[in-house]
């Protein structure tokens, strides 16, 4: 693992982290969350035209800057730091993903618009029961669709979905691109445990042109796992900025609170256990740095290493979250502080794109040995 | 009267005043908490508190005379065992009763008892707990809420923090600092009317939602001087023994059970196997180890209330507290898993109750390990206590 | 739960630790266990002509007092606190349980001379590759054994042995007695990890007399998963033994220790950690009380009351036994404090009678539900 | 010479001189550790370590003129590469390359260096470390074997423990106390001939069975003025230096990597699924488990390398030690428990050679988390240096 950021690479994380710590405070963040529609659309534009941000990890050829899963870590671990709920996930990082590896102009077309902030793409492949239900049959005009999709987060935000479906007479999966506001797509939001929002999707007789279909019919199964192991390598990205943020709050905490006629910093067990936390932060870092790295290699490599990161930091953030709020005590349990929202977050990637269990039985398939 | 007799009395008066709709599970809503404003969505939770306090079976073992059951042990148990063998529901949930009551018992005044008791008893008056402040949480020696001496009263000025229901109770017991020269020595154990002006409070949002605490504010409180308890300045002694009976208290309450609960929903979600197993063998083998760890835990009360009721120190009701909190985080980490995507909704359509409900019930276990006295100041206590080791923080 | 010792139970073990205490000082045991045969004949007989030991927990018929399970686990308890290597738990519980419970004169007679310490039997049950392949043969003269067993421990020390095998033409377990000297019968004896002595048995045309078989050919199944039932509860008493002398060593060693200046008892997380193991110890103990006021109850509740407690033991051995060793620092690694053999006792009794996974597999097959 | 020009000079040198025999794993018993009781079962292993030390290969980048290879870090590199590429053993294993090396090439005299480098260079002397005592383990500044001055020679008394290999070693570098009035301050570092009367070594049984460690005695033992290191009293720098050195050492050393291992005995113990995996899923779940944190562990020694080669201060090398530490117990617990009834044996038959061998390094490997800094002291420190708490103990 040979590993420098670049110049560029320096100076996008420190934009960002300049702006997100003077644009997205903590209190006015809350706000938002709790009001409608529970983001911020002008600083999404904001981050395309200020920072270049929305493009930053996309290809030159579609208006971006040609950088790839190093600066999507860089983004994700300083939204993490600031709790951002905007859709970089969502829609840089797995739609974008997932567009930039399909042929045609369609979707090279909706890539630039993603870059410069005039489309939200959100995938949704998950559906209540596991599988790939959702049906498409060719029509006249082009496809039809019936199915529903399970917590598609950030789908509220939406222009387009990307839905996973099955094409009749095929066994892969393929991709539909649906706009919004198609005839017979209908939406139930609602927000998540981690103050996002999310929706239900309904597809019932839900019409699409020819070229919605990404690639060919049945053969997206590759890209849709490929897109997963990205997203799994982002939020684990996302984890590292939440469990620094968890950390460096415990640690003030800690000095600052007084029991006893000391601040409790100085009780050994009490320095101990943000050790602990330490380590387990500086695991996951080595584990998803990796993993980042490893995204464009082979299919079981890339699994591998996101497996490994996805079960570190899963259990990193378990670990910290939980002795974050143990550390502060009763105010560790009450919704004043920003770490209860941290908290929530932290717990939320622990289940996202797989949690242990998964990734530990998809590892103990792969049955890599350490080398 | 012997025994038998009583028993075959109990029976028949059990026959005639329990009503049917109390031998069934208790939903939050319907705990008969009593108090001035006290709520009874069904009627027949008031009937059988009243019926129930008529007796003083709500306070078995208190005296007659402060409106208690007067019963011994063995009558008090056989009561006990006779409503548990119905299923009924406790006709009256009280913090006057499991914690002011004892202590008024012990060290109030006759006049106390008289005046406090028989409230306590018919649910007439709901008390709450005011302890910690937002400096003095572990070490709570280290409380600033003042009462100072006004000639004909105590006028009282602080803030006392997680005073669970302050907003529904009509009184609060309170530990204030008497004397600013001395630490313990300085703090003495007050009653206070919640109608007095000068309070006010403010509820405590977590990170589960709601929540029955409270920020309670005193600001020149006027507090009659006869309702101190105890000495002047002897207030620690009453804190330490109360701190204990909550320690037990919070240890045995919400305290698991639900195994069966989990062991169904991952089913649904995992499916089964051959033999009609959860098909994860992971998963239900983490599930046997959580019921295993449950029930060594609950196995360790029995032994010391065993102890306890035989009148021996236990060594192991110090394990309880730490133990019960750790089974319970446990058990709600299992149950957040077996919802899987449910586990993610906050409220709402298209989530089921149950399972936001659940999801919230895990946020709040993460308090077990904190709330009644940290997990880590237990570890201090049960390492001074127990094994003899020195004395550091 | 109902559980008070009764006088005689009182006078046992308070008898039994004064005798131990006296009799059975560690340096003495360390050179027995070095030397042959490894064990303490003449002490045997002392068990059971001044302590009446051996028939504690024997049926009065067969010259015992009639005790039970309770006698056994403060026996193995106090046999724990003092390491005996005598082979209470192989004869004493595990055969004379088997013994008891089988009919004939032959039994009743075998099991007397264990009470009065004439006859040490020893069962064995396993085999190199599990399940029961040793074979037995009805002959013109009774029976006729071939095959092997693994790790019969105390065997080297038997004079008789209870050896499992299939009869011809069942499918059942049956249970045969072996005297030592059998011809046909041979052992390979061998140390092992925790200084016991143990041996594999090859029976090759081993001719037994008809009384041999205990019981009804292909019936002792039942009698086998009883006997193992018991065998894991008496480790699990024993193992409190071993538990409460790693702890109260190494609260004694971290009081004298002193390190910076003080005893390093002092140290928070030090005193943390001994708690911790308290703890644990105190769930073995209601655990292990339990299972044994269990081992009358019918199979199931016997089975989720054993193995309950063998692991809340096991569990509890592997983190008293290793902070034992860590809190002692690299003293703790040296072979010159008892420290060391009760760490290498505690490791194997975690493994003996079905180790941590093997009991949870079971009670997750019995799916019982805490009520 | 351009590096072009070395690499092939080097590759071709190596075709004529690395011995076949020695390309393969090395049997404990064929460790080159040189020193006058030197012991080379293979010859060949005796004549690459010769042909190695001869180029100063045996330590490339120290000056020629102490013997060294006086290669630039490019082209020690090179020949680390080109080392590895074949698959040679390490021509020379050694403390005193190491450890003493680095601290003679910092703070030796020149005479010191002209003496006692080269003989390392080439394995002649062998080292070992005099550094904790019975009573200073953790606390290693209260260090009390002390170095008297006697006129023209120092008379050194004390005891040592834990000195690996003490009873094969020609010289000893000791921390000896020289001022007994300051704590830290009063200690020096100084080199003992082992040859010299007055010292004895005991060898250490440990529960794994017989070690390398020795318990080393010096009694009235005389010691050249001229083998002090550094300024008088000014030992503490060095030992602290040399401390951080051996924290990496035995981080790296003997760490993981058998899971092949541990999975060949899983499949035969417990047979394999239709898919060929291990039939047990939660073993085979939990050797993931155990490989992932390796993984993790192995990657953060690389990035903490990385660091450090740059010049950076790495707060991850802190982190080294311990996770390495617990990586190996995890691995030895998992080891243990696919060797099933193998496991249980001390020595002989019926066991297998490489059981018993397994199971020592188990209760071996429980060694881990204390030699070389408990982890507890290692929490202490990155406690203390990383996070920058207020010092306690």
């Amino acid at each position: 693992m040979n590993f420098e950021l670049d110049m560029a690479q320096c100076l996008l994380r420190d934009n960002l982290d300049n702006f997100l710590a003077r644009q997205y405070r903590f209190e006015a963040r809350r706000q938002i969350v709790l009001g409608e529609p529970g983001w911020q659309p002008t600083l999404w534009r904001r981050f395309a035209d200020e920072l270049g941000l929305l493009g930053a990890g996309l290809p030159e050829q579609a208006g971006g800057s040609g950088g790839g899963a190093i600066e999507h870590m860089l983004v994700m671990e300083a939204f993490g730091k600031a709790l951002v709920v905007e859709p970089y996930l969502e829609c840089c990082v797995l739609a974008a993903g997932v567009l930039a590896r399909s042929p045609g102009d369609a979707a090279t077309a909706l890539l630039a618009r993603i870059a410069e902030g005039s489309a939200i793409v959100v995938p949704a492949w998950s559906e209540p029961v596991g599988g790939v239900a959702t049906q498409a049959r060719r029509t006249p005009d082009g496809w039809q669709l019936d199915g529903r999709k399970a917590v598609a987060v950030a789908a509220p935000w939406a222009t387009h979905l990307i839905v996973s479906a099955q094409v009749e007479g095929t066994t892969g999966t393929s991709l539909f691109v649906v706009p919004r506001q198609a005839q017979g797509l209908a939406l139930q939001s609602y927000p998540t445990i981690d103050g996002r929002r999310a929706a239900d999707l309904e597809c019932a007789g839900l019409a699409l042109t020819a070229e919605a279909l990404l690639g060919t019919a049945g053969a997206s199964q590759a890209l849709l796992e490929q897109m997963l192991d990205e997203g799994a390598a982002a939020v684990c990205a996302e984890a590292l900025g939440v469990m620094a943020r968890l950390h460096a709050d415990t640690l003030a905490y800690v000095c600052e609170r007084r029991q006893f006629g000391q601040a409790i910093a100085g009780f050994q067990v009490i320095q101990h256990r943000l050790v602990a936390m330490h380590l387990k932060i500086e695991l996951a870092r080595a584990a998803t740095v990796f993993a980042s790295l490893s995204l464009s290699k082979t299919a079981r490599e890339r699994a591998l290493a996101v497996s490994t990161a996805k079960v570190t930091v899963a259990e990193a953030c378990r670990f910290v979250a939980q002795n974050a709020v143990q550390l502060h005590g009763g105010m560790g349990m009450t919704d004043e502080l920003p770490l209860g929202s941290y908290f929530k977050r932290a717990t939320a990637i622990e289940r996202e794109f797989g949690d242990v269990d998964h990734h530990l039985r998809r590892h103990a398939r792969l049955e890599r040995v350490a080398a | 009267m012997s025994d038998e007799v009583f028993t075959r009395d109990l029976c028949s008066w059990l026959d005639a005043n329990l009503p049917a709709s109390l031998c069934t599970a208790m939903p939050e809503d319907e705990i008969p908490w009593g108090g001035s404003r006290g709520r009874f969505p069904n009627p027949d939770t008031r009937r059988w508190m009243d019926a129930m306090a008529a007796r003083g079976w709500t306070a078995p073992t208190w005296p007659r005379m402060y409106g208690g059951g007067g019963l011994d042990a063995t009558r008090a148990a056989i009561l006990q065992q006779e409503l548990r063998r119905r299923g009924a529901r406790p006709a009256l949930f009280s913090f006057g009763l499991w914690m002011l009551g004892p202590v008024l018992l012990e060290y109030g005044s006759e006049a106390q008892k008289q005046r406090f008791l028989p409230p306590i008893v018919r649910g007439e008056a709901r008390w709450c707990q005011g302890y910690s402040e937002p400096d003095a949480g572990s070490d709570l020696a280290s409380l600033r809420t003042k009462a100072v001496d006004a000639g004909d009263h105590w006028r009282v000025d602080g803030r006392k923090i997680w005073t669970s229901y302050a907003d529904e109770a009509d009184w609060i017991f309170c530990l204030v600092r008497t004397d600013t020269g001395r630490k313990h020595g300085g703090i003495s154990f007050l009653l206070i009317d919640m109608k007095s002006p000068g309070i006010s409070t403010r509820p405590i949002r977590l990170i589960s939602g709601s929540s029955p605490f409270c920020e309670t504010f005193f600001d020149d409180v006027a507090v009659p001087k006869e309702h101190l308890v105890g000495p002047l300045n002897g207030g620690w002694e009453i804190a330490r023994k109360l701190l204990q009976y909550e320690r037990q208290n919070v240890a045995a309450a919400g305290f698991g059970g639900e195994l069966k609960r989990i062991e169904a929903r991952a089913r649904q979600l995992f499916g089964i196997d051959a033999q009609g197993r959860i098909a994860d063998a992971a998963l239900r083998e983490r599930i046997a180890h959580a019921d295993m760890y449950e029930y060594a835990t609950r196995l360790t009360m029995q032994r010391a209330q065993r102890e306890v009721d035989a009148g021996q120190a236990s060594s192991a009701s110090s394990v309880v507290k730490y133990a019960a909190a750790h089974a319970n985080q446990q058990h709600y980490e299992l149950m957040i898993e077996t919802l899987g995507y449910e586990g993610l909704g906050w409220q709402g359509a298209p989530y089921e109750t149950e399972s936001l409900e659940q999801t919230r019930k895990w946020l709040r276990s993460k308090g077990n390990s904190i709330e009644g006295g940290t997990s880590e100041i237990n570890l201090n206590v049960i390492a001074r206590r127990v094994l003899g080791l020195p004395g550091g923080a």
